[in-house]
Formats: C-alpha cells, sequence, structure tokens
C-alpha cells in the first residue's frame, strides 16, 4: 500500500483527532459490514465464507477425523494459506501459530470425545483469498461461524470399547452438532492517543503499532501481542492506551458474537 | 625424432650473452621474479641461433596477432560484432569499419551465425581481442570476409598450422588433384571448405580429418580409397 | 606396480588423460582457460576449479576434502598470470577407488598424476613437473610402495607424496599427506623412499608423452 | 530429529534415531523447580548477569549475555548494501539459531517477529537507505523451554540492544525488557514507560495487564542503569 | 602540452597497507623482527578450556533437561569455539551365526564353504574396531546458507584424523542395555548387567544390541586464521567430557512424533521406539587418551630481499636464513602469506604423529624444527 507523503500526513492528522475522523467515517468502535455464507462445502464437516467490504475474502473448512487417542497429542491441527505469502514466511508462521494455540487451549475436547479409545481430530483448512487488511480477524470470524455449524456424525457402537477391537459404527445421516465456545481475536490499531478497531488498509498503513486481542465467552484471553501492521513508521506506545484498546474491545465483542451468532 | 621437452627440464645452454636479442617463443616462460627462462609446455623444442621456441599440440586456441582465423558471429552492439573463435572462451570484436572501403552507412551484411575469416589485429590480454577483415598492405579484402556456405570442420591447432605455413605440407597437392574447392584455414583449428557438390566437400572434410594421423608418403592412398567410398 | 597412462581420450575438453594403477582407476580432463563466473574471477591470474567425482553416489565432504589438497599441490606448479581473469577447470572422475571409503591415499596420488597428464595435454604452462606417490607402513614397519587395497587396509599409517620433478629428477617435495600412526624418521623415510618412486613414476609419464608429442606430429616430415 | 540426507555435511547414519530421555525422577524436578521468588527479584537477577559486547571481531557488533543457564551470544552484521533497487529505508532481518535443539519452527518464528517489531519502532531506518541490517541471535544454553522461553526472550532482546549499540547503529533510546514469571509475559520498553513491544501468554494475562505493566516498568528501570552503567564502564 | 608526472610516494599507516597488500605489510613486519600479532616466531596464542556447562550432566549432579552429553568452549586470542555433543541411537546388524544358534546351523548345512573361509580370508582392516563422531563444523559469517567450502573441509579432516588416530573403539559405544522388571506394586526398577561383573548372562539378554552414534556441533566465532588447530581441541576437550546415558527397553513401543522439515514442509514421521535412556544413569564415554594429543600448524614465510633493502634503517636486524618459520599462523597477512605450510597432529606424549600434512618446497630441517617445537609446545600445554 503506496501512500504519498501528502496523504500519509493528511491521514494521521485525521485520526489524531478526538473522537477519530476515519477516512469511511466510522467511530472508533464500529466494525465495516461482513457477508457471510455458511455451510456451503458439502463434503466437509463445516465451512463458512466471510467477505470484507474493501473485497478481503476467507473461507474456514472443518474436517474431522477419527484418531486413536493414545497415538495423537493435538486434536486439533491448523493450517493456515494466505495467497500472495510463501507458507514457510514467518507472517504466516505467526499465525498459524496464534490460532493454532489459541483453539488448542479452547477447544474442549469432551466435546470431540468419541469412546474410551476413539476421538475426533479436527482439521480447520483456513484459506484467505485476497487480504487487504490484517487477516487475523477476518480468519478467527470466519472460523467462528464454521465452527459454529459443524456437524459430527453420531455415533452408534458402544462407547466404552476398550476390549473391542473393531472401529466405532456412525449413523447414516444423523449428526450432531459440535458444542462448545469458540474464540475470536480483535485487531487495534493505535495511532498517536488513539485506539480504532477493525483498521482498514489506509489506516493500517499510517497506524503506529497494532494490537492483537483474544477474546472467549466473555472476556479477554491471552495470547495478547503487539504486532506491525505496516512496514515503514513503527512507533512505541504509551501503556494506558493498550489497557483503553482492551476496554473498546470489551465494548464491543459481546454484540459482534450476537451478530456472528446471528448469521445464518 | 625431435627432441622432447616437458616443463622441468632445462633449456640447452642457449648464448647467454645480453647483447644477442634472444627471441622467445610460445612455450617458453621468463620468469618475472629471477628472469630465468623456463620451458612450460611440453613438445618438441625448436632452438635456432637466437629463437627459441616449443612446438608443441593443442586444441585450446589463444589469440595471437596477425593470426588468421575462422570465427563465428555470435552477436552485434552497435557497430561491432561479437565473434567466437573457440567454444566457452571469451567472445572477441570485430568493429564494422574494419572492412574494406566500409562507412558509417554502408555496413558489412553480417548477421548471427555468419562465418568470416578475419586477422587478428590486436591480442593483448588484458583488454578485449581484435580483429580487421582488411589486408593491412592492399586496403583491399586479401580474401577475408564473409565465408558462404562450405563446411566447417575442427582440427588440432599444430595440424592447422602445418596445413598453413609449411611448405612441405603436400596434403593441399593431393586434394586439389581430386576436385576444385575452395579452402579457409583458421590457426584457430578451424576449416571451411566449399566446392561444387555436396559429395566432393564430404569427402575433401574425410581426407582432412584422417590426414592429421597421417604420413605425407600415406596421403595419396587414403585419399584415392576416400573419394572412391564417395563413388567419385 | 602397474601403471598405464594414456592422454586425449576425450575430445570435447582442451586436455585429458587415463591412469590406472592396477586397482585404481581414475580420468581427468582439463578445460581452460576459459571464460569464468564472475565471482571467480581473480585480477591477476587465472583462478582454478578443481571438480573431484566419486566413483560410487555423489560427491559429499570426503570429495571436498581431496579436492582442497590437489587444488594446494596445482596452484603452486600452475603458471596463472598468463591467463589474469582466465579460469582452468580441472574434473577428475574416479571410476574405481581400489580402497575402502576410509582411505583417500589411492585416489589422491592416482589423480593427481591423471592431472598432470591431463594438464599437460591441454597445453597449460607449468613451471615443473610433478608426479605422486602413495605409500602404507605395514604393521612392521615395512614401507610398501604403491600398496594393494588389502596391504592399505592392515596398515598402520598412509601416505601420498607429490615431488617436483625437474630434469627428470624429483628435485623438492610440493606436499606430503599422512594419516594413522607413524614416528618422525618413517615420516623422512617415507619422504626417501617416494623421492624414489616418483622418479620412477615420471620416467613412465615421459615415454607416455612421448608418444603423445609422437602421435601429435605423425605428419610432419 | 531424524537426520535428512544432505551431502554437504557428515550427518552420520540414516536410520540413526535421537535419543528419549525417560522423565526425571521427583527428587531432580524440585532442583528444577523455578521458585518465583528468585524470578522476580530483579536486583539478585542483574547482579547474576554477565554482559560482554565485542567479543565477535568480523560482525559489525556483538554481545553475549548470561543468566542463569540462559546463554544467548547476539551479532549484528550492518548497515551494508543490499543487491536489488533502492530502497529508501534500510530493511531489518532476523535470524535466530538455535545450538540446543529445543526450539521448534513456530517458536524461532515467534522470537524473531518480536526482536523485528522492538527494533523497529527504535532503530533510525532513514538514516542508512539501500542497505540491510542483519541480526543473528545464537542460543547457545537455555534454562527451561517451557516455562521461561519468554524471559529468555526478554534477555535476548536486552543482548539484541546492547549489540545495535556495539554496532554503532541510531537508536532512539535503550530498548529494555522484563518478564513477569506469574503471567507469562514479557514488556519492551523505551523512554522508561512507552511500550515497544508485548507479548502475555499466560491464562490471566489480561486480567491484572495493569499490574503486569506496573511492575514489569519498575523492573525494566533497574534493567536500564544496569546496561546503561555497563556501556559507560566499557566505553572508558 | 606535456606536462611531466613526478611521482610522489605515498604513505599509508599500517592497517591500511594490511589491507592494500597483506604480504608487504608482513615482509615488513618480519624484517624487523616481529609479528602482526606481536607474537615471538615461535610463540602458540595459549588456549583456554572449560565444559561451559551446556552438557545435561553439568559439573554438579544436576541433571540439565537437554539431550546434549558433552560441551566445551575453548578461546584463543579471539577467536571463541563452542562444541556440543549429541547422539543417536542406531541398531547393529549382527551377524547371522551371533543372532540365533539355528542359523548358524543353517548355514553349517547350506553355505559351509561361503560362510566359513568368506570372513577370514579379507585381513580385518585397523579400522574396523574403531568409530568416528559425526562433526559439523559452522563459522558464524553472517550469512545464512549452505555450508561453506572451509567448514565442510574441516568437518571431513576432522572426521578422517580422529578416525586414523584410534581414540573412540566401538564398544565403548555399545549401548549398555538394562532390563526393565515390575515388582507387584508396580515399582518399575531396571538392572543393568554390570560389565565388571561377568556374571553369566542369565540368559534373557536381548538378542538385538543397538550402538550409539556421536554427533558434534562445533560453533566458531570471529574467525581470525587457519581453525583446524582450534576445532580439534575442542571437540576432543568435549568429548573428554561426554558421558552416554543407559538404557532400557520399553515394552509398549511407544509412537514418538519426531518433526521433520524436508524442504520447508513441516512433516512428522512417526518412529516405533523401544529404547528409552535413563534419565539420570549415564557412564563416562571411554576414549583411547594417549592417542589423543594437540594439532599444531606452521608457515614458513620466504623473505623478498628487494622489500628490505628498502629498509636501511639499523633496527632491520639481518635475517640469517632466507625464510622463517612462523608457529600457529593467526591473522591475514601471515594466512595470505605462507604458501607453505605444515600441520602436525601428535599423540598424548607426542611421541607418535597421527596426523601430518606439508604443502609447498619444505626443506628436511624446518620440518625437524616443527617436530622439536610440537614436543616442546606439548610439555607447557595447559590442559
Amino acid at each position: 500500500m503506496i501512500l504519498s507523503a501528502t496523504e500519509r500526513s493528511y491521514l494521521y492528522e485525521l485520526l489524531q483527532q478526538t473522537p477519530p475522523i476515519r477516512p469511511d467515517g466510522r467511530s472508533n468502535k464500529q466494525f465495516r459490514p461482513i457477508q457471510s455464507h455458511i455451510g456451503f462445502l458439502d463434503n466437509s464437516n463445516g465451512s463458512a465464507k466471510i467477505t470484507l467490504s474493501d473485497g478481503s475474502e476467507c473461507i474456514v473448512s472443518i474436517k474431522a477425523e477419527v484418531v486413536e487417542k493414545s497415538t495423537t497429542n493435538e486434536l486439533v491441527s491448523v493450517d493456515v494459506d494466505v495467497s500472495g505469502h510463501r507458507d514457510d514466511t514467518s507472517f504466516i508462521l505467526n499465525l498459524q501459530s496464534s490460532l493454532k494455540t489459541l483453539y488448542l487451549k479452547h477447544i474442549s475436547s469432551e466435546s470431540l470425545n468419541l469412546t474410551t479409545k476413539f476421538a475426533y481430530k479436527l482439521f480447520i483448512d483456513v484459506l484467505v483469498i485476497s487480504n487487504y487488511s490484517y487477516p487475523l480477524t477476518l480468519m478467527t470470524f470466519t472460523s467462528y461461524l464454521a465452527l459454529n455449524n459443524t456437524y459430527l456424525p453420531k455415533i452408534t457402537s458402544s462407547v466404552d470399547d476398550k476390549e473391542i477391537e473393531e472401529q466405532p459404527t456412525f449413523h447414516d445421516y444423523e449428526f450432531n452438532k459440535l458444542i462448545g465456545q469458540f474464540p475470536i481475536v480483535f485487531t487495534v490499531a493505535i495511532i498517536g492517543k488513539n485506539y480504532i478497531i477493525d483498521p482498514n488498509i489506509e489506516e493500517m498503513e499510517v497506524s503506529d503499532n497494532g494490537l492483537i486481542i483474544s477474546w472467549f465467552n466473555g472476556k479477554p484471553i491471552s495470547p495478547i501481542q503487539n504486532v506491525k501492521l505496516n512496514d515503514g513508521n513503527l512507533k512505541s506506545v504509551k501503556p494506558q492506551l493498550i489497557l483503553q484498546s482492551i476496554d473498546l474491545v470489551k465494548e464491543v465483542a459481546n454484540d459482534v458474537i450476537n451478530s456472528l451468532n446471528s448469521a445464518e | 625424432m625431435a627432441q622432447l621437452i616437458i616443463p622441468g627440464d632445462d633449456l640447452p645452454s642457449h648464448s647467454t650473452d645480453q647483447n644477442s636479442q634472444l627471441i622467445i617463443g610460445p612455450g617458453i616462460y621468463v620468469n618475472p621474479i629471477n628472469k630465468s627462462i623456463i620451458p612450460i609446455n611440453s613438445g618438441l623444442l625448436n632452438h635456432q641461433a637466437n629463437s627459441l621456441y616449443i612446438e608443441s599440440n593443442s586444441r585450446r586456441y589463444i589469440p595471437q596477432q596477425n593470426d588468421f582465423v575462422i570465427g563465428k558471429v555470435i552477436g552485434s552492439f552497435g557497430d561491432v560484432f561479437k565473434v567466437s573463435l573457440s567454444n566457452f572462451s571469451n567472445s572477441v570484436s570485430l568493429s564494422s569499419m574494419a572492412f574494406p572501403n566500409a562507412t558509417k552507412k554502408n555496413r558489412p551484411n553480417i548477421k548471427n551465425g555468419n562465418l568470416v575469416y578475419a586477422r587478428v589485429s590486436n591480442a593483448n590480454k588484458e583488454i578485449d581481442t581484435e580483429l580487421e577483415c582488411i589486408d593491412p598492405t592492399t586496403g583491399k579484402d586479401g580474401g577475408f570476409g564473409l565465408l558462404e556456405g562450405g563446411y566447417l570442420l575442427e582440427v588440432s591447432l599444430s595440424f592447422a598450422r602445418f596445413l598453413l605455413f609449411n611448405p612441405q605440407c603436400q596434403i593441399l597437392n593431393e586434394l586439389v588433384k581430386k576436385c576444385k574447392f575452395e579452402i579457409a584455414i583458421g590457426c584457430n583449428g578451424l576449416i571451411w571448405i566449399k566446392s561444387d557438390e555436396l559429395k566432393y566437400t564430404l569427402a575433401l572434410s574425410k581426407c582432412l580429418e584422417k590426414a592429421q594421423f597421417l604420413k605425407q608418403d600415406e596421403l595419396n592412398k587414403v585419399f584415392n580409397s576416400t573419394f572412391k567410398e564417395l563413388g567419385l | 606396480m602397474t601403471l598405464e597412462s594414456e592422454t586425449t581420450i576425450l575430445n570435447r575438453v582442451d586436455g585429458s588423460a587415463s591412469l590406472d594403477a592396477g586397482e585404481t582407476k581414475v580420468i581427468s580432463s582439463v578445460s581452460g582457460p576459459i571464460e569464468p563466473k564472475a565471482r571467480q574471477e581473480l585480477p591477476t591470474t587465472s583462478a582454478l576449479e578443481v571438480i573431484i567425482r566419486a566413483d560410487i553416489g555423489v560427491s559429499n565432504t570426503r570429495e571436498k576434502l581431496l579436492e582442497d589438497k590437489l587444488r594446494a599441490i596445482l596452484s603452486q606448479v600452475i603458471i596463472g598470470h598468463l591467463f589474469p581473469r582466465q579460469l582452468i577447470q580441472i574434473t577428475s572422475q574416479v571410476l574405481e577407488s581400489g580402497e575402502d571409503r576410509e582411505y583417500t591415499s589411492k585416489e589422491l596420488s592416482a589423480i593427481v598424476n591423471s592431472s598432470y597428464l591431463a594438464l599437460i595435454d591441454a597445453n597449460i604452462g607449468l613451471s615443473v613437473s610433478f608426479a605422486a606417490q602413495d605409500i602404507a607402513i605395514t604393521e612392521s614397519g615395512e614401507l610398501i610402495a604403491g600398496p594393494t587395497k588389502e596391504q592399505l587396509r592392515s596398515s598402520k599409517s598412509s601416505h601420498v607424496v607429490v615431488y617436483a620433478i625437474e630434469n627428470g629428477e624429483p628435485s623438492n617435495i610440493l606436499f606430503s599427506d599422512s594419516i594413522g600412526t607413524f614416528t618422525e624418521d618413517e615420516v623422512y623415510r617415507v619422504l626417501a623412499i617416494a623421492k624414489q618412486h616418483t622418479g620412477k613414476v615420471h620416467q613412465k609419464f615421459r615415454k607416455t608423452l612421448q608418444e603423445k608429442v609422437e602421435k601429435d606430429f605423425v605428419w610432419s616430415v | 530429529m531424524a537426520t535428512t540426507i544432505d551431502r554437504r555435511r557428515l550427518l552420520g547414519p540414516a536410520n540413526a534415531k535421537p535419543l528419549v530421555f525417560a522423565p526425571l525422577p521427583e527428587e531432580y524436578q524440585q532442583k528444577l523447580q523455578i521458585d518465583a521468588s528468585k524470578e522476580d527479584d530483579i536486583e539478585s537477577q542483574i547482579t547474576r548477569t554477565f554482559i560482554k559486547s565485542g567479543l565477535i571481531t568480523n560482525a559489525n557488533g556483538s554481545s553475549f549475555l548470561e543468566l542463569d543457564g540462559n546463554i544467548v551470544s547476539i551479532s549484528v552484521y550492518g548497515p551494508r548494501p543490499i543487491r536489488g533497487s533502492f530502497v529508501e529505508k534500510t530493511t531489518l532481518s532476523v535470524n535466530l539459531e538455535d545450538n540446543t535443539g529445543l526450539f521448534n519452527d513456530l517458536l524461532n518464528k515467534k522470537f524473531c517477529q518480536y526482536i523485528e517489531n522492538n527494533f523497529l519502532s527504535v532503530i533510525n531506518l532513514s538514516k542508512y537507505p539501500k542497505s540491510g541490517i542483519d541480526i543473528f541471535i545464537n542460543i547457545i544454553s537455555v534454562q527451561d523451554i517451557d516455562q521461561l522461553y519468554l524471559k529468555l526472550l526478554s534477555l535476548v532482546s536486552d543482548a539484541t540492544t546492547l549489540a545495535i549499540i556495539d554496532a554503532g547503529i541510531e537508536i532512539i533510546d535503550l530498548v529494555v525488557s522484563s518478564f513477569d514469571y506469574e503471567n507469562n509475559t514479557v514488556l519492551s520498553y523505551i523512554k522508561n514507560d512507552e511500550i515497544v513491544g508485548i507479548l502475555g501468554e499466560s491464562e490471566d494475562s489480561i486480567e491484572n495487564l495493569s499490574k503486569i505493566i506496573e511492575k514489569t516498568q519498575k523492573k525494566s528501570i533497574h534493567v536500564k542503569n544496569a546496561l546503561t552503567t555497563h556501556l559507560i564502564s566499557t566505553s572508558q | 602540452m606535456s606536462e611531466e608526472f613526478e611521482f610522489k610516494p605515498m604513505s599509508f599507516p599500517p592497517a591500511v597497507v594490511a589491507r592494500i597488500s597483506p604480504e608487504l605489510s608482513l615482509q615488513r613486519h618480519l624484517a624487523i623482527g616481529i609479528r602482526p600479532n606481536l607474537r615471538k616466531f615461535e610463540e602458540f596464542r595459549n588456549i583456554e578450556f572449560n565444559d561451559g556447562g551446556l552438557s545435561r550432566y553439568g559439573s554438579d549432579d544436576q541433571i540439565k533437561n537437554t539431550s546434549v552429553l558433552g560441551s566445551s568452549v575453548l578461546k584463543s586470542g579471539n577467536t571463541t569455539v563452542i562444541t556440543t555433543i549429541t547422539a543417536g541411537i542406531i541398531e547393529e546388524d549382527l551377524p547371522a551365526h551371533e543372532i540365533n544358534d539355528d542359523a548358524a546351523a543353517v548355514n553349517a548345512v547350506f553355505a559351509k564353504d561361503k560362510t566359513d573361509d568368506s570372513n577370514n580370508d579379507i585381513p580385518k582392516s585397523q579400522l574396523d574396531e574403531y568409530e568416528s563422531i559425526y562433526p559439523v563444523v559452522e563459522v558464524e559469517r553472517g550469512r545464512v546458507g549452505a555450508p561453506t567450502d572451509e567448514e565442510m573441509i574441516l568437518s571431513q579432516k576432522l572426521y578422517e584424523t580422529f578416525l586414523h588416530s584410534k581414540i573412540l573403539s566401538k564398544d565403548s559405544l555399545k549401548v549398555k542395555v538394562g532390563l526393565r522388571s515390575i515388582d507387584s506394586q508396580g515399582k518399575v526398577d531396571i538392572y543393568y548387567k554390570d560389565d565388571d561383573d561377568d556374571s553369566e548372562d542369565f540368559g534373557l539378554g536381548p538378542k538385538r544390541s543397538w550402538k550409539f552414534v556421536l554427533y558434534a556441533k562445533v560453533k566458531v566465532f570471529s574467525r581470525s586464521g587457519p581453525l583446524f588447530d582450534l576445532v580439534w581441541a575442542s571437540v576432543l576437550s568435549a568429548l573428554q567430557n561426554t558421558k552416554l546415558p543407559r538404557a532400557h527397553i520399553d515394552e509398549n513401543a511407544a509412537d514418538i512424533k519426531i518433526p521433520v522439515k524436508m524442504r520447508g514442509n513441516h512433516g512428522t514421521i512417526r518412529e516405533q521406539y523401544q529404547i528409552i535412556c535413563d534419565a539420570i544413569s549415564r557412564d563416562p564415554l571411554k576414549l583411547n587418551n594417549e592417542a589423543i594429543g594437540i594439532s599444531s600448524n606452521f608457515g614458513i614465510i620466504d623473505i623478498d630481499e628487494e622489500s628490505i633493502q628498502t629498509l636501511q634503517n639499523e633496527d632491520s636486524m639481518e635475517i640469517d636464513s632466507k625464510s622463517i618459520l612462523l608457529t600457529d599462523i593467526e591473522g591475514e597477512e601471515e594466512e595470505i602469506s605462507s604458501k607453505k605450510t605444515i600441520s602436525i597432529v601428535s599423540d598424548r606424549d607426542s611421541k607418535n604423529l597421527k596426523s601430518l600434512t606439508i604443502i609447498g618446497n619444505v626443506s628436511n630441517d624446518q620440518l625437524r624444527k616443527s617436530f622439536e617445537l610440537t614436543k616442546f609446545r606439548f610439555k607447557h600445554f595447559a590442559k
């Protein structure tokens, strides 16, 4: 994103005002409209697609596999693919590591448990077709929708199969929904002494620093880390700004969750 | 047989009085530090009164001043043609002005891939080697310039020099008896032959390749059998 | 111990030679002076690129060490100032190593000798001739020149010595590499014996070069 | 790690398997146990820390730091010319080399990302156009990779500050990091109260974030004094 | 317009001369009897060792949770070399007749002649009984990428010299495999057959045997000259404080996922694993100590007269011979100018030699002098 010097200083001044004036007129806690589709991939257990107003698009597909609990140490595996980035760059690996630690901690293993020996392993494949702003928020929103609409085949064979040799058998068409709470992540851009939620591409380019705050069943949770939203001018940030950004996220999070739950 | 000399051997005691200018040729090296003269190639020592050189065979051509060479044009930048004298070596430059009555406007029509018969006008190892297609004495082409059609074959450098300069070489006289042909011999081991029919050109190239390994007296017999094979 | 060698065996390169030292067979080829890659160019002298290919498998660090030793020898004898900013490429392919993989002395001495013949065949300027000889010291302390695979395997130490040859006589050491368990005076004995044997090796080469010259100038009257 | 076939290194037989150690029995576990008080007592930590800069001669700047079994050596190369087209700001690259074999790829990239963010906001980038600054982090030994890796990250950040100063690269202020053991959070400060880097990975990093910030801010001032005294003493 | 040039001699500070023409700078130094690094002609750099506490079995009985079994930090001049020794386990493929008796019976019937004489007419190689370590040398040079030639050559020379010096015998690498017995309360206890009490092997001993493979990771910081001596000393001192863990067999083969990085994609391979190393019990690595000696290198610089004539002042001491023997080459000038070099690896009391490499026209008395210097150095070598 190349901004000329005048555009840059104009935007910076704009966002410095109290309250910050954003190029698209949003308030600092207002999100851009998103368009979502759910369950449109029939051969995966759960899927969702979100397109943002600036053209960014993300598809998440969730597939489940029956695995032996003794030989698998992680019941959730996350794979991230952002078009335009090689998949061994630190940018992708960092996204992947944040998502993985998030989901490993917050997807309860009971919800995936099948029998004493077997359990479901979830493969979350996140594909970002085009991204103009920092993709982490978009990715977590889409996986939130996908996870909320994941249906796993119902088990018909007996649950305690310690002595039984064969694999568990499943019902032909009955599914039960994957229950549980799922985390989402908010990106906050910090410009001078202001902080704005859901920054678009210009706001990111001009921001001094960025903050990633994760949210899970009603309260902000770790990991919390700062992130550079642009390649150029990164600046230090006052501590109370971080605290205020967290409060901002607290205000906003619940209605974001409600709107996501209401999406069909 | 002439006396074989290889690197490390001492040269026969040449006249060491400083006044007689000793001309040293290829294969002899003057050690810059202690000014001693040592042989650095292996071959036949040719030792005259005040000249000393080693006649040795090789395949990698190193441009020397006034050598007649056949070059392949591999590129042209501005008014200079890039010519390759032997594969993988540095390419040499042939200015489009270095042709008889060449002017800025009427340039010689030479395209990539053409063969050129030229003389090495400058072969200093620090700067690019240059070719010329003008006979410096007469100002006319003197046999240099574009070689159209014909066939190109590679031989060892000492054989090419033998063909070009050695009066005792009977090979060309023998071949002339067989048929009419044009020939250009380059010191860089390339020989260009052209005759009216392809059969003759083929026969000539076979004879020349065989001649590298024949004594002078065996030439006639082998040439006849080669021509007979091709039904000429 | 048998030592057959032959020059000009390849026609696409400027100089080539093959050497058969009993159990070890090697082919060397030389191309140069040719155009170097930009990073190899040296301002005042010609660059030397030494490549050794193993008999089995891909060349790894074992061949890289052999290349380093060969380069240490050849850089002393090749006259580089004749062709500044040019490249001389010496490639050697081991056809039969004739020794276990833990040993490299037979291969090194064969490669040095065949490189010498290939350089002469390519008419590259050499300040002096040279010849190599591999030697093994057995359990009982006896020195064997040109040991067989079994003798080498049961030897206490293995050595390769390269002597410069002037006027057909070995004059001074160019290179010596010894490994195993050996004493100081065994070193002096090895150097002495190597001096005689390199002389003999050189006589054989002189015969090969004589044949080469006769073949090259067969047409001259 | 199974040895991959690489003909440029001597990696030994391909079918050799790495050692798998049985878990440490109880009495050794306590010895390894981390006592929280020792971790928070910044004074004793500073006295135990060994710092040396300028060790590596072929690097422009280097530093060596050792504390409680964590040994780190940083070398900074740059600003040095880069191939390719003109860039008006110098590009910063951080690579981490781990000799202990304890780092997986994700942790390696996390460290490099954090250090890069820290120093992108501190180095005067536009002073060195058309050039690159490369930071090499060598982890020589680690105290505890599971619970105290963020402590190691804070040490790496302090050592990188020293290495960059040793390289004579212009920076706004010393980047000083400090680690909070209970909440497994690392914070990096400049100008005593401005944050350039934050990474918190424990459950309640966020609830008591304000408490953490206060505590780490005080600790960072001690560390800053230690670094400045070291710099003054070595500059004589 | 002829404008005549007159050439005024330019003078440079020593550091600049050292960069422009290292040879000239060295000649000037030698002409007034000193070396650029201010050591005497025959003075070696002193080397300081310590084990750096990187290994699992550190000095006190504290067990560190790392897979490093031995380590050494070596400092000489401003060059630092850090070596860490790790190990792998490999199952030995034992010849058939050792595995079980009926195999020998089968061989006896069907391949009578082949098995018997096939393995005794080939003389056993001197090196059959010995093993080498697998070193990877990395010189810190601010570049990420494939190993340079120097790193490969150092690793190979280290590997070969170590193998031919017969320092590490094969049976000192045998894994001492213990038997796991679980008594009634489920308390696990492992019984190791101590090699000294050769009580009969109660027949239960596993027929399969394993041996360790030793790897050495050598990291060199601020290289300032040929490195082989320092790398050799560092690896050997690391091996001397290396300890090998005892191991026991684990019935339920624990499936271990070993992350492996092949060309960027993160695969994992599942390994059937039976050998588990003990967390605490270990034995020191037995080395053939009198084969371990030191490595020294020498450079011979030929004095070229005319660079000395220009120094007419009195402190240019006359140089007796036409060339000078320098020990322990250090610094760019010495490394570039020493066309003739000698590298000697001797055994412990430097009676025998293990490796000798001579490059260039070295005279016998220069060789004799360097042997004397290695013996002399050995007496003062701080272990």
